[in-house]
């Protein structure tokens, strides 16, 4: 039988606020419960019942103590509102130059890609100290991504992009849960995050025999589709250039824009249909079943490093 | 306890009034008004909803309770469609993730 | 048995005898009886579901039965206890037997849609009963798409069937009770003379007529998507699951209040009675339950702040998430005011009265962490979100339902059941309940996922202190079970008021005539006036 | 009057004092069935809302494949089964049983002959591959699933709605029954009352089905 234990770990950044969080809460319901707790214990000894002919005089009521039990209370929340409504926001606003990984999570495992190229099943190794940001689909049902020790959760639903990012303060091994029900071995789809030190993180990286970046990786499934063929470089082709476009406006056929962002390729990817460039004809076939939803991600990628202008850092 | 008969040119009336309608909205569907085609569809909607519920279905001789239930079923059908129609419209207002 | 003590009277159990003149009765007094014996049998069979979970769980390796046994024994514990259990619990027993007597009417509106509505019910539990013994069903009884409409291959659809035609008769139970209150009451019994009983029931029953609707027509989406896969909430067609979920509790939440407001109601009767006076603050407590329903319909995106939901969704229902917050804290505060200086009595009923005011108040402010965005986004779909519904619905709901049989047990049967044992037992329940879910609160914060069948060793301590808490729990249950029976025989012969309570209902016979009174009563005071209904007293307070 | 008075007392059910107080609680219930019909047809409307305002290009070129000649003929045979349905329970607030049994024959052949025209209508589109399934198929467009999904949503909304209609002439055969027995009268009538709010609520719903479903986006064809 395991350790006997009454509060999570502590590593990310956020966890702390969440905990301060949770300090004040506990509070306000501690006062509460005992307060009712003691009252009714009082009140049921002081005024028990010592004749079964007693009759209590009549109160109706009290419109003073109705409105203070109103109005105390409801200050009360209004401040766990914002107080949680603003923890909510920071965690779900990754910073600028968070470290990327993409994960796809399907019946019963986590895939997680690495920029670099590293891939890993069901562990996760991240630098201490850099925020890390994830983008995140499911093959097939919806799966939860949950690191107790750094209180982040988010939902991964099939069919589009979820993100969620985390901070890791402390070096570690720590716990990942999917906590969406996803079928028979649901609570089997559990897995590590393992916090190095940025040197040791490093080491690994470079530990690793990957088989190029992820851009890289994408650089040649868009050979290997024969995306190629359509989609030159100069625009000369059937189909639109994808210099540059990542991040940028598209104008559409039939009017409108849309920003082409991860959501908009991975659509265009899929369902090629959706979305026709305007002064084009839609003549790309789906790729639906052709293209996993970690090729996906690597194609992204490569799309997202032809808009890298040279010597640039990226974003 | 009495009650109202109204009479059959009233309902002759308000029958006629809904046929006009009809043929209104299905003629004023081909005209290109923008986004207000949906509006002035949905109004003559419920133009007639209001006919039909007024005259047909008594609602204007009605109690109080009547029109209380009646008004309270609708509420409650845009609650449903504004708190979820409240995430459907601003899931792309955070941007880019991580822009 | 009962009739032996009555002899020579005609009560509403001997005004006719065998099988038949039970299955066609229109007696809402025996159409109550029959939804008591239909919702015991759930009962258990959740219960047993609940045990093999607990016992499961004992092992972080889950050697027991198979993950997918487990997942099936959490779903069909799930579906058993909300749809079959919970949801017609109060309303349906109680709430059919006793608002039509607090009212002072000889039945509800419509009798022969009262006993449609248990038929419909019999008929939903024999689907859900029927999917349960071919097979079962393991989506959890959330039904979250798109695994129930496409990756689950149990029995789904039989028991979505099963609470769709349920839904129906929570439905029929809802309007009969509004126009029962809005039409049927006694001369002199206006809306201010009403027990708090009959209002938190009116709120309930406006929760089950616009809820329930939307989940029929969920379940109805469901089934056209599983058999005909049309694409509604798969995304691979376009559609969007967490419309599903958006659907799913727009129902699912007010649901709760469905289960907790006629608790409430319950509560209100036996503190007014059991402390000998009015319920403090009467208006703020019936004008609370109907802000709970309305409120309630608010609120329901806050279980989806993490489901991929806008943000700015989530902050808007997380707001609103606190103002039902207010409502309960006034029912709390004014129940416990009612306490000052009354006369109060340690009787049964009473007993789980106090249980219920503690154990709601626990379950009510967890709310508030769950409502919290920062917090929620921790613990939601953790055991703090079981620990905290559990606390609601089995500190809160089950207790109140079982201080309620108590408090009209002798009114229901002519007969007392055993106090001794019944103190016992109530003791029992209090300590075994909050030995199983209170750990639940730490595991979850701990970050244990819900619906685990293996879980890391760290968490088990908690888990085996949860299960010898459920143990004890099940003790707990089983002898009232054991003693009510019994006491239809062997009981004391209950007088017509033993508590020296004031509603309509202990103004007649126990059991009451087939017609409930023998001449329709005329309301001249308010609720809980104690003066009208004692002799000689003595004056305290 | 003495067999009034006693036709009256025969209708009157136990549990209630006067026969005011049944017709009360009779037309409360069915305004109260109503609004659950109001949210239960509530969530397919939420369903159109949310897919049209993701999809609008798919659902206008989905619509205006319906004919919407066809739909506003049947909107018409609707609106004048509930003029007939209107006079039906005018007949009965008069006492007049002969007319009171035309108007519902007449309403009964309207409706059942909106349910025959929309019965051809969904042929036609089992011919034309716009029923969902894997045959679905939608000219002019390559995003199938998406016009599936307006498919969906009109074989949900029309076929519930439909089913409303057999519900409701099932209603009027009963009521037609029970008026050639001599059931209702001046005094007691509430039956054709609370059938004839059936009826028109039913039409409403197609009020709302028929531009919704049919015309809007239709001037982009």
């Amino acid at each position: 039988m395991g350790t006997l234990r009454l509060f999570p770990d502590q590593a990310s950044t956020i966890a702390p606020e969440v905990d301060h969080l949770l300090y004040f809460l506990l509070a306000v319901a501690v006062f509460f419960t005992l307060g009712i707790f003691l009252s009714i214990l009082y009140f049921a000894i002081r005024y028990r019942r010592r004749s079964d002919r007693e009759l209590p005089h009549v109160i109706h009521g009290g419109l003073t103590l109705e409105i203070l039990w109103s109005v105390i209370p409801f200050g009360l929340t209004m401040v766990m509102f914002t107080w949680g409504a603003s923890v909510f926001f920071r965690e779900s606003r990754p910073p600028d130059h968070a470290l990327q990984i993409y994960v796809v999570g399907k019946q019963w495992m986590w895939k997680l890609q690495h920029m670099e190229g590293q891939r890993e099943i069901n562990e996760l190794h991240i630098p201490l100290g850099r925020p890390v940001r994830l983008t995140m689909t499911s093959e097939d049902v919806i799966h939860s991504f949950y690191v107790p020790a750094f209180r982040t959760k988010q939902d991964v639903v099939p069919g589009r992009y979820s993100t969620t990012w985390f901070q890791p303060t402390k070096a570690g091994r720590y716990h990942l849960f999917c906590a969406e029900y996803c079928g028979t071995n649901h609570s089997r789809m559990i897995g590590w995050i393992d916090v190095m030190e940025p040197q040791d993180y490093q080491n690994w990286l470079s530990g690793g025999a990957p088989q190029g970046t992820l851009a890289e990786s994408g650089q040649k499934l868009f050979e290997s589709l024969a995306c190629v063929n359509c989609h030159k470089a100069d625009g000369t082709g059937r189909c639109p250039s994808l210099v540059g476009v990542f991040g940028n406006t598209v104008h559409l056929a039939g009017g409108g824009t849309v920003t082409a962002n991860e959501e908009y390729i991975r659509e265009s990817i899929l369902r090629p249909d959706a979305k026709i460039v305007a002064g084009y004809q839609p003549v790309m076939p789906t790729f639906q079943g052709l293209v996993t939803e970690e090729g996906v991600v690597q194609l992204i990628e490569y799309i997202k490093s032809l808009g890298q202008k040279p010597g640039g850092t990226g974003r | 306890m009495s009650e109202h008969v109204d009479s059959v040119k009233t309902y002759a009336l308000v029958w006629i009034i809904l046929l006009i309608l009809t043929a209104g909205t299905t003629a004023v569907a081909h005209v290109d008004l923008g986004p207000f085609s949906v509006v002035v569809a949905l109004a003559i909607a419920v133009c007639k909803m209001l006919l039909v519920a007024l005259f047909f279905m008594h609602v204007r001789h009605s109690t109080r309770l009547t029109r209380l239930v009646l008004v309270g079923g609708l509420l409650w059908f845009f609650i449903l469609l504004a708190l979820t129609m409240a995430d459907i419209v601003t899931r792309g207002w955070l941007g880019v993730p991580g822009k | 048995m009962i009739t032996e003590a009555v002899q020579g009277r005609e009560t509403y159990l001997n005004a006719s005898y065998g099988i038949k003149s039970w299955l066609f009765t229109k007696d809402h007094k025996r159409i109550g009886l029959l939804y008591l014996a239909t919702i015991t049998l759930f009962f258990f069979l959740g219960g047993a579901f609940a045990t093999a979970i607990r016992l499961e769980l004992l092992t972080p390796q889950g050697g027991l039965v198979s993950s997918d046994t487990y997942n099936k024994l959490f779903t069909m514990h799930g579906v058993a206890m909300i749809f079959f259990f919970l949801i017609p619990s109060i309303p349906a027993t109680l709430g059919n037997f006793f608002l039509p007597m607090m009212i002072g009417a000889r039945d509800l509106a419509f009798p022969r849609i009262n006993l449609l509505s248990w038929y419909l019910l019999v008929i939903g539990g024999l689907f859900a009963l029927f999917a349960m013994l071919v097979g079962g069903v393991d989506t959890g009884w959330t039904f979250y798409t798109p695994y129930s409409t496409t990756y689950s291959n149990t029995w789904v659809i039989a028991t979505a069937l099963g609470i769709f035609v349920a839904g129906f008769s929570s439905i029929l139970t809802g309007l009969n009770f509004i126009v029962t209150v809005h039409r049927m009451r006694a001369p002199g019994m206006t809306w201010f003379r009403l027990p708090l009983f009959v209002w938190s029931h009116y709120a309930t029953a406006l929760i089950q007529v616009l809820g329930t609707p939307v989940l029929a027509v969920t379940i109805v989406l469901v089934f056209c998507e599983r058999v005909f896969h049309i694409g509604i909430f798969d995304p691979a067609l376009g559609g969007d699951p967490i419309l599903f979920q958006h659907l799913f509790w727009f129902y699912s939440h007010p649901a709760v209040y469905i289960m907790v407001l006629p608790a409430m109601g319950v509560i209100s009767e036996l503190v007014s009675t059991f402390s000998r006076k009015p319920v403090f603050g009467y208006h703020f407590v019936a004008f609370a339950s109907v802000a709970i329903a309305v409120l309630g319909f608010l609120v329901w995106g806050h279980h989806l702040f993490v489901s991929g939901q806008s943000l700015y969704a989530g902050m808007v229902f997380s707001f609103l998430s606190y103002f039902v917050a207010i409502p309960s804290a006034i029912k709390v505060f004014n129940w416990t005011a009612t306490l000052y200086k009354g006369s109060i009595s340690y009787a049964t009923p009473m007993l789980y009265a106090f249980g219920f005011v503690g154990l709601f108040t626990i379950g009510g402010l967890t709310g508030l962490f769950v409502a919290c965005l920062g917090i929620d986004v921790h613990v939601t779909d953790t055991y703090f979100v079981v620990a905290h519904f559990h606390y609601i619905m089995v500190g809160g709901a089950i207790m109140a339902y079982l201080g309620g049989l108590h408090y009209w047990w002798p009114k229901m049967t002519g007969r007392m059941y055993p106090e001794g044992w019944a103190k016992l037992s109530a003791l029992v329940i209090f300590l075994g309940f909050n030995l199983t879910f209170f750990p639940q609160f730490i595991l979850g914060y701990l970050g244990m996922p819900r619906r685990y069948h293996v879980y890391p060793p760290e968490f088990q301590v908690l888990h085996v202190l949860s299960t010898a808490g459920a143990s004890v729990l099940a003790a707990g249950y089983v002898i009232p079970m054991a003693y009510f029976i019994w006491s239809l025989r062997y009981g004391k012969v209950a007088s017509s008021n033993p508590w020296g309570a004031t509603g309509l209902e202990w103004k007649t016979a126990s059991p009451p005539p087939p017609h409930n009174f023998d001449e329709t009563p005329v309301v001249t005071h308010e609720a809980y006036d104690y003066s009208t209904v004692m002799g000689e007293v003595i004056e305290v307070g | 009057m003495a067999s009034e008075a006693h036709a009256e007392t025969l209708a009157l059910r136990e549990q209630f004092d006067t026969a005011a107080q049944q017709k009360d609680a009779s037309t409360l219930g069915m305004w109260i069935f109503l609004i659950t019909e109001v949210m239960f047809f509530g969530g397919l409307f939420l369903a159109y809302t949310v897919y049209r305002s993701l999809y609008p290009e798919s659902f206008g070129l989905a619509s205006s494949t319906l004919n919407e000649i066809i739909g506003a003929a049947n909107t018409a045979v609707l609106l004048c089964s509930s003029f007939t349905m209107v006079l039906a329970v005018r007949a009965a607030q008069l006492g007049q049983r002969r007319t009171i049994m035309l108007f519902l024959v007449l309403t009964i052949i309207l409706g059942l002959a909106f349910l025959g025209i929309k019965g051809f209508e969904w042929t036609e589109k089992f011919h034309e591959h716009h029923v969902p399934g894997p045959t679905f198929h939608l000219e002019g467009t390559a995003m199938q699933g998406q016009a599936q999904l307006f498919f969906s949503l009109y074989f949900a909304m029309t076929g519930l709605h439909a089913l409303h209609m057999v519900v409701g002439c099932g209603i009027m055969f009963y009521l037609l029954w029970a008026t050639y027995r001599g059931r209702y009268s001046a005094e007691y009538y509430t039956p054709v009352d609370v059938g004839g709010l059936y009826w028109h609520f039913v039409d409403i719903i197609w009020i709302f089905l028929f531009p919704l479903l049919y015309l809007i986006d239709r001037h982009l064809k």
